[in-house]
């Protein structure tokens, strides 16, 4: 039984973290069509923002809030930096460029911070635990999944009910015709940035929360992820992503718990194996999205 | 030509910078120390260290250019993965290479050649001395062992302390692979949790960034049972990522102790370190790389030259008597195997404290 | 030999709730120029689309000069001489016009000097020499339009299907164009298709007419015919347009 | 209410046009007429705010707009039906006409009536407004464009060729529109390739070649003119 | 070969033999290094411009074939006595095969190339996102394999025992040779039809171009470039491990092609040049900097930093890369002619 919980929620709670992760990136990746290799580094930055934070007398909520409006701010500056410029020119160039502005963000720690890991301060609720069903669970995990459902809500609501997911996808496909409408498309581009900051900075609550400690390179794995989740699911819709990221939380958690230790080392291997096995089933992913309106 | 260079390809980004930018910055007072006294063989000695980013490509690129700009010693990095191209460009162009704390076996005159050492104990020691801290000190039976499969270091720490612990009569419940950088410890964890018998110790070998995460996460489903590594340890990010209230019960074999208990000579140097460096050092791998430079001084001087031949065998044949303790070397037929004690510490209350020197008894064969 | 034509044999097509064609079938014999007209989102195009094979019809078969090739890929029918344009251009951008034309050369199987050959002779057919080496991205509208004809032309077609052809050229530039299509049907024996809504230059090129509105075939038959059926000037042309054209 | 003087415009190191001026008074109908790259899509381009010329001013209602973006002259009541049959292809059709009406979405009324009105006239549209755009026929999308410029109710409305790829039917149907247009006030600059049925229309014209103005003067006097093959060539 | 493809192919050799002759008689074995690795990583780019530049598609995996080049000729070269202590769990009917390196660079490209050739049928399919994203998976995939398949990489750790085999000769002689094929390759029949598919699928399928069966020949061609680039690498680096061919690696080969020009060869070949030569000066510089210690602490990740915004700035200057769409060659024949 504990067995049973315990893999429930571990599944859940890194479900929600992966949804989240994949869901600052389908806005960026699935709506604008940007590939954005600095996705990463906005957890980056709002991991040293917390650490640099630390030593101030702050509230932790407080401290949290300023790392989530960094975050922001980087998703922001990534878009002027990266992103404006070279924008709608070529998908490798926009690819090469973001992974240069990652690069210029990762060395910018190392050159200004430190290259070692630096411990953040985190609020002693997140490492408290609760016994559920006879196995001892980290509070931290519940929170997780407690905070993905929040921020799906506000997502949906703003992607849903509000103009904007529309004239974003607008303003990602015809640029120039969505101005022609009086789109402020740059505003709009930009706000989706801001969107994916939003979200990356939230992420790295909870994704700092389970490592504690922030190094230059921490943004890799939560990118991977994210965009694993995002391509599996659909990137062409928010409820894609989030099953995306759900999926990849059971079939990462199924193998760490069932594969014996020798096969465990290949768990990526398989992971992985399996993301091109759904890709050449289904390219556009499990999720279709709105009908796409290509045709002869 | 009125200098002497030292060229070094330590790691300042990276996985090994924690553990090479220290010993950078007590290489560096240890030639400004040797300088101040007047310099080694009438010359002034100028340490030339290109970042080797953690990666054993440009380690090996950046020996070369050390090299080519005349160095005639050779720093190189921890670890054999990482130190290991360093010491063979140094073996190359015929002259000495010290990594400043590998520890892995591997990283002996037979597989790097006869001009190459380590400064730090090798792992069979490291090992056995955790092994028999544990077994006879502390009477713990049984262990539960991790190993982080990412270097020659890790892989082999746990490898010789499980022979060791074995030998002596404990028995290991579960073996268990990680991965450094994988960041998600919830299926070892897991697997931990199910073991129908607790384990007296775990004994996890990995490094920062990734160890923080894995002892947050025992400690976090309150799993108390002690927990041992060895040199990697000595990090203050790991006791400041554990903090007072998961830093507790950590127990691991380290080179030395920051303080006039392991040698007094300790505070001299700590001074020097301040003065050139404005902090006080927080964490022993400052020491090696001082005592790596002494160490080569010394052999220099006693050889009269920086010739390759001439200072290895003025380091088989010699005792020195380093911050890091006594420290001798077997010949190059034996592989340059290091004899010297090592430094036990206790972390509580996310603060470590040296429990003594310690030496194995009897270490198995590498 | 028998039954030289491309043939669809009351096709459906269904796309999510709308029938875009219902029980349509269509002959096009070799040399001969075949109009296909009707209103805007009538299925002339997806008519196109299963010939070619981009759709894949619900029931209906597609024949080529007696054989079924309802199975097969667009690349495959290429093969056996069904070549199209696009309604909106479809040139290889960063190829230049030659190189463009002598693709489909080369992936009909052509040699490469071969393809060369071919490549001049169109060239000059369509006047298209002096943009020999431009990329096909600097092309104007009339010239892309004249490109892509003259590279499905290169596959040395058996049928040949075109969608709008003329569309965005100005009267001067449909005219020249359809003075190098109407001689190509005996040339060549090929059989065309033209879609296009320039009723003057359908009227003047097309051997044959099939109307078709909301999917169905309303009226085929001779060109005078066709376009006098009640049904098509209602769908279709508008009552004034027949009106004038009768003027003119 | 427009007038363009001595523009010139390009598109890096082309020139698509060298020297256009005109005029048009409120409530005009003007057409544009000349060869394939005349550069009257360019010119158009220029009014919208995309093309910002290199030369020369633009004034609307007698302010200088050369600077502004096209966010901006959209709020201004310039509308543009541009040549290239830019649907938002992943949009429905409800969606993209929504977007047309951007600018003035929180007048509910005012779009659901305009929204009425384009489905009157298209009723083709109607049917469709749950299908992406992408997905329509090529007529279909063209009247999908027109229909969305339409959405904004604009004052100065710009046609690129707005009868491309549309069934005689339509293309009647549209230059109805065109004309009832007009009466309601709208100022509107055409271009079409077909000259005969624009000039009829309209009240004046130009004739540009190879980026100048060839010849102006009202629709009747260029459409008496016998030379106008020679004029569009130049 | 036509006279422009001639000229391009004339400008290529030419800095690659001026270089090559610099270094080996200037004196600096830095530079002899720095040059050998610049002809390696220019065989590798060239690899990934074939698939790349005339597919259009982007490939992550590119640098998993180098490392299959690189892991199979090491096995067959490492000493017989050296290999106990190396692979301590080779598999036994490995263990006594030993081939000079030559023959065993050729067994890595060969190598490389099979695997490409048994994998990647089923991928080509896929266009756009769907694309790079199982490009970027195979490459995860392969890493994982070659982290964890001790038996014959040594796991994570480092390979060692590689004897030294590369000469600058052999880089300089391979990269020539990669550049030679590329160009033909290009303007091959396949080549074309690629270039094709890369403008527009659809159109070139309605006229018979077999779309899969295009981009694997590119993909293949592309993987026996990097695996014959893994396997020169390997001989001359002597020591490595599975980290070498991962995420970093793939984006300075990315990085180099993207900025030359992925569309051209003359553009890959000047993208290897332009960045091998910035991040050496670079370096070069930051260590002056480091070590004549003008700021009070070490500059570390200046180069990258550095280096960073340079890419930004050449990409949106020329989004398509320094050398664009057309070949040196036919550029500057127009040039010749117009005086
Ligand atoms: N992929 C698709 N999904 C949904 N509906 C489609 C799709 N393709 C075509 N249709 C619909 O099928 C009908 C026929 O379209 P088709 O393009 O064949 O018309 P057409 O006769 O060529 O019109 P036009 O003259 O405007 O080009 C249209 O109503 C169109 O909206
Ligand atoms: N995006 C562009 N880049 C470069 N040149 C362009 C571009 N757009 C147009 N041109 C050039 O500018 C000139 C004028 O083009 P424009 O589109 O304004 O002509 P037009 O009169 O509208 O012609 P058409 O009747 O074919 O629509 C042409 O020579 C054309 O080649
Ligand atoms: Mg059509
Ligand atoms: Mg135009």
């Amino acid at each position: 039984m504990a067995v049973y919980v315990q893999f429930l929620i571990d599944v859940l709670s890194l479900g929600s973290l992966y949804a989240l992760m994949a869901l600052g990136l389908v806005i960026v990746y699935g709506i604008l069509k940007l590939v954005n290799f600095a996705y990463g580094e906005l957890i980056m930055v709002a991991g040293y923002s917390l650490f640099l934070l630390g030593g101030t007398p702050l509230p932790w909520l407080v401290m949290a809030a300023i790392a989530v409006l960094m975050a922001i701010g980087a998703g922001i500056a990534t878009e002027y930096a990266a992103f404006r410029p070279v924008r709608s020119k070529s998908v490798t160039a926009v690819l090469i460029t973001s992974f240069a502005f990652s690069t210029l963000l990762q060395n910018a720690a190392l050159l200004f911070i430190s290259p070692r890991a630096r411990t953040v301060p985190l609020p002693d609720i997140f490492s408290d635990t609760v016994v559920l069903g006879g196995a001892t669970i980290p509070l931290r995990n519940i929170l997780t999944i407690v905070a993905a459902a929040i921020m799906l809500a506000i997502f949906s609501f703003i992607m849903k009910k509000t103009v904007l997911g529309l004239a974003m996808r607008a303003a990602a496909t015809k640029f120039t015709m969505a101005r022609m409408l009086g789109i402020p498309a740059n505003l709009v581009i930009t706000s989706a940035f801001a969107l994916s900051g939003l979200l990356a900075g939230v992420v790295s609550l909870f994704w700092l929360g389970r490592i504690g400690s922030v190094v230059p390179g921490i943004g890799l794995e939560p990118l991977l992820v994210a965009f694993i989740a995002t391509v599996i699911g659909g990137m062409r819709s928010l409820q894609g992503a989030v099953v995306g990221g759900f999926l990849l939380a059971l079939i990462v958690t199924t193998f760490n718990y069932s594969l014996p230790p020798e096969l465990l080392k290949f768990r990526d291997a398989f992971t992985f194996s399996l993301v091109i096995l759904i890709l050449l089933w289904r390219p556009d992913g499990l999720i279709k999205g709105p009908a796409t309106g290509q045709r002869t | 030509e009125d200098e002497i260079i030292i060229g070094g390809a330590l790691s300042l980004t990276g996985v090994q910078a924690p553990l090479d930018e220290a010993g950078l910055k007590g290489a560096e007072v240890a030639v400004k120390a040797l300088n101040d006294q007047g310099g080694l063989l009438g010359k002034k000695i100028k340490l030339i260290n290109i970042d080797g980013k953690s990666d054993p490509v440009t380690v090996g690129n950046n020996a070369i250019n050390v090299i080519d700009q005349g160095a005639e010693l050779v720093i190189a990095p921890c670890d054999f993965d990482f130190g290991g191209p360093a010491s063979r460009e140094a073996q190359n162009a015929n002259i000495v290479g010290i990594s400043t704390c590998a520890s892995d076996p591997l990283y002996s005159s037979w597989s790097l050649g006869d001009k190459q050492f380590t400064l730090s104990m090798w792992n069979t020691a490291m090992g056995a001395t955790a092994a028999e801290y544990a077994f006879k000190e502390r009477g713990w039976k049984s262990a539960y062992v991790v190993t982080d499969q990412f270097i020659a270091y890790t892989k082999s720490l746990s490898k010789y302390f499980t022979q060791h612990f074995k030998d002596l009569g404990g028995e290991v419940v579960l073996e268990d692979a990680y991965t450094q950088g994988a960041q998600d410890f919830s299926a070892q964890l897991a697997r931990l949790q199910a073991l129908p018998e607790k384990p007296d110790v775990i004994f996890i070998s990995s490094y920062m960034p990734d160890l923080g995460t894995i002892i947050r996460a025992i400690r976090e489903v309150g799993i108390t049972t002690p927990i041992m590594g060895g040199d990697s340890y000595d990090d203050p990010s790991l006791f400041e990522a554990l903090g007072e209230r998961f830093g507790n019960e950590i127990y691991f074999v380290g080179h030395t102790w920051m303080g006039a208990e392991a040698h007094p000579d300790m505070g001299k140097f700590i001074e020097l370190y301040k003065a050139q460096h404005g902090s006080e050092p927080d964490t022993s791998f400052v020491a090696t790389g001082w005592d790596t430079v002494m160490l080569m001084a010394q052999a220099v001087k006693i050889a009269g030259s920086t010739d390759g031949a001439a200072v290895a065998k003025a380091l088989e044949e010699n005792e020195f008597d380093l911050l890091t303790g006594k420290l001798s070397y077997s010949n190059a037929e034996l592989g340059h195997q290091p004899n010297k004690s090592a430094a036990l510490i206790g972390i509580s209350g996310g603060k470590p404290s040296f429990l003594g020197w310690r030496r194995a008894e009897s270490q198995p064969a590498p | 030999m028998v039954n030289q034509s491309l043939k669809a044999n009351s096709v459906t097509v269904e796309f999510v709730g709308l029938r875009a064609l219902d029980n349509v079938s269509l002959t096009l014999n070799r040399r001969e120029i075949l109009g296909l007209i009707g209103p805007n989102g009538s299925g002339k195009t997806t008519l196109i689309n299963v010939l070619t094979g981009q759709v894949k019809p619900v029931s209906g078969t597609v024949t080529c000069d007696g054989e079924d090739i309802s199975a097969l890929l667009p690349r495959e029918r290429a093969l056996r001489g069904i070549l199209r344009s696009f309604q909106t251009v479809r040139l290889f951008s960063n190829l230049t016009v030659e190189e463009n034309i002598e693709v489909a050369a080369i992936a009909k199987g052509s040699s490469r000097r071969a393809a060369g050959r071919i490549v001049d002779r169109l060239l000059e057919e369509f006047s298209l020499g002096a943009y020999r080496a431009e990329l096909a991205s600097s092309l104007n509208y009339g010239d892309e339009r004249r490109v892509e004809i003259a590279r499905a032309l290169a596959a040395e077609p058996k049928y040949l299907l075109l969608d709008e052809p003329a569309a965005g050229m100005n009267e001067d530039e449909s005219a020249t164009l359809m003075q190098v299509l109407a001689r190509l049907p005996q040339e060549r024996d090929l059989g065309i298709i033209i879609i296009d809504h320039d009723m003057p230059l359908i009227m003047r090129l097309c051997h044959r007419l099939q109307a078709i509105a909301q999917g169905k075939t309303i009226g085929e038959g001779g060109v005078d015919e066709v376009r006098r059926l009640p049904a098509v000037i209602e769908a279709y042309l508008g009552a004034d347009a027949v009106e004038s054209e009768d003027h003119a | 209410m427009l007038e363009i003087e001595g523009i010139e415009l390009r598109y890096g190191a082309v020139k698509a046009v060298r020297d256009v001026s005109l005029r048009m008074e409120q409530g005009e109908l003007v057409t544009l007429l000349g060869a394939n790259g005349a550069g009257k899509s360019s010119t158009l381009k220029s009014i919208a705010g995309v093309l910002k010329p290199a030369r020369g001013t633009i004034r609307l209602d007698g302010q200088d707009i050369s600077g502004l973006s096209p966010e901006q002259l959209v709020r201004r009541g310039v509308a543009m039906v541009p040549e290239t049959r830019d649907v938002f292809p992943d949009l429905t059709v409800e969606e993209n006409l929504q977007l047309g009406a951007f600018c003035r979405r929180r007048d509910t009324r005012g779009v659901a009536a305009s929204r009425e009105r384009m489905f009157d006239l298209f009723p083709l549209l109607a049917e469709r407004t749950r299908q992406p755009a992408g997905t329509l026929s090529g007529g279909q999308q063209q009247q999908l464009v027109i229909a969305r410029a339409m959405m904004s109710d604009p004052r100065l409305l710009l046609l690129d060729e707005p009868s491309l790829g549309l069934a005689p039917v339509i293309v009647d149907r549209i230059f109805e529109m065109i004309v009832e247009l007009r009466q309601s006030g709208v100022t509107i600059l055409l271009v079409e390739q077909n000259a005969t049925k624009a000039l009829k229309i309209s009240d004046r014209s130009y004739v540009l070649s190879l980026g100048r103005v060839a010849a102006s003067g009202t629709s009747d006097d260029i459409a008496a003119r016998s030379d106008l093959k020679s004029i569009y060539l130049g | 070969m036509n006279n422009s493809k001639l000229i391009t192919f004339v400008a290529i050799v030419i800095p690659v033999l001026a270089v090559m002759l610099a270094a080996r008689f200037l004196g600096f074995p830095v530079f002899e290094r720095i040059a050998t690795l610049l002809f390696i990583n220019m065989i590798l780019v060239l690899g990934l411009q074939a698939f790349m530049g005339n597919s259009g598609i982007l490939s992550f995996a590119h640098i998993a074939f180098m490392g299959i080049g690189a892991y199979t000729s090491s096995l067959f070269t490492i000493p017989l006595q050296m290999r106990g202590m190396v692979l301590p769990d080779l598999y036994p009917v490995l263990k006594p095969i030993l081939l000079s390196p030559y023959a065993a660079i050729a067994v890595g490209a060969v190598a490389a190339m099979l695997v490409a050739a048994l994998v990647a049928y089923p991928l080509m399919r896929l266009s756009d996102a769907a694309a790079v994203i199982t490009s970027f998976a195979l490459l995860v995939v392969m890493h994982t394999i070659m982290v964890n398949w001790s038996e014959v990489t040594n796991g994570p750790r480092t390979l060692f025992g590689v004897p030294k085999a590369t000469t600058i000769y052999l880089a300089a002689g391979g990269a020539i040779l990669a550049a030679l094929v590329a160009l033909y390759f290009k303007e091959s029949r396949t080549g074309l039809l690629l270039r094709a598919v890369r403008d527009d699928e659809i159109a070139a399928g309605a006229m018979g171009a077999n779309l899969s069966l295009l981009r694997w020949k590119g993909f293949v061609l592309s993987a026996l470039f990097a695996g014959f680039a893994g396997g020169l690498w390997a001989h001359f680096i002597t020591s490595y491990q599975p980290s070498a061919f991962y995420l970093k690696e793939t984006f300075v080969i990315l990085g180099m092609l993207v900025i030359g020009g992925a569309g051209t060869v003359s553009g890959a070949v000047l993208g290897t040049f332009v960045v091998t030569f910035a991040f050496e000066a670079l370096r070069a510089t930051e260590n002056a900097l480091n070590s004549s210690s003008v700021f009070p602490w070490q500059l570390v990740g200046l180069t990258e930093i550095v280096l960073a915004l340079a890419m930004i700035a050449v990409l949106v200057l020329r989004p398509g890369g320094l050398i664009e769409a057309e070949e040196f060659g036919a550029t500057w024949r127009k040039w010749r002619r117009r005086g």
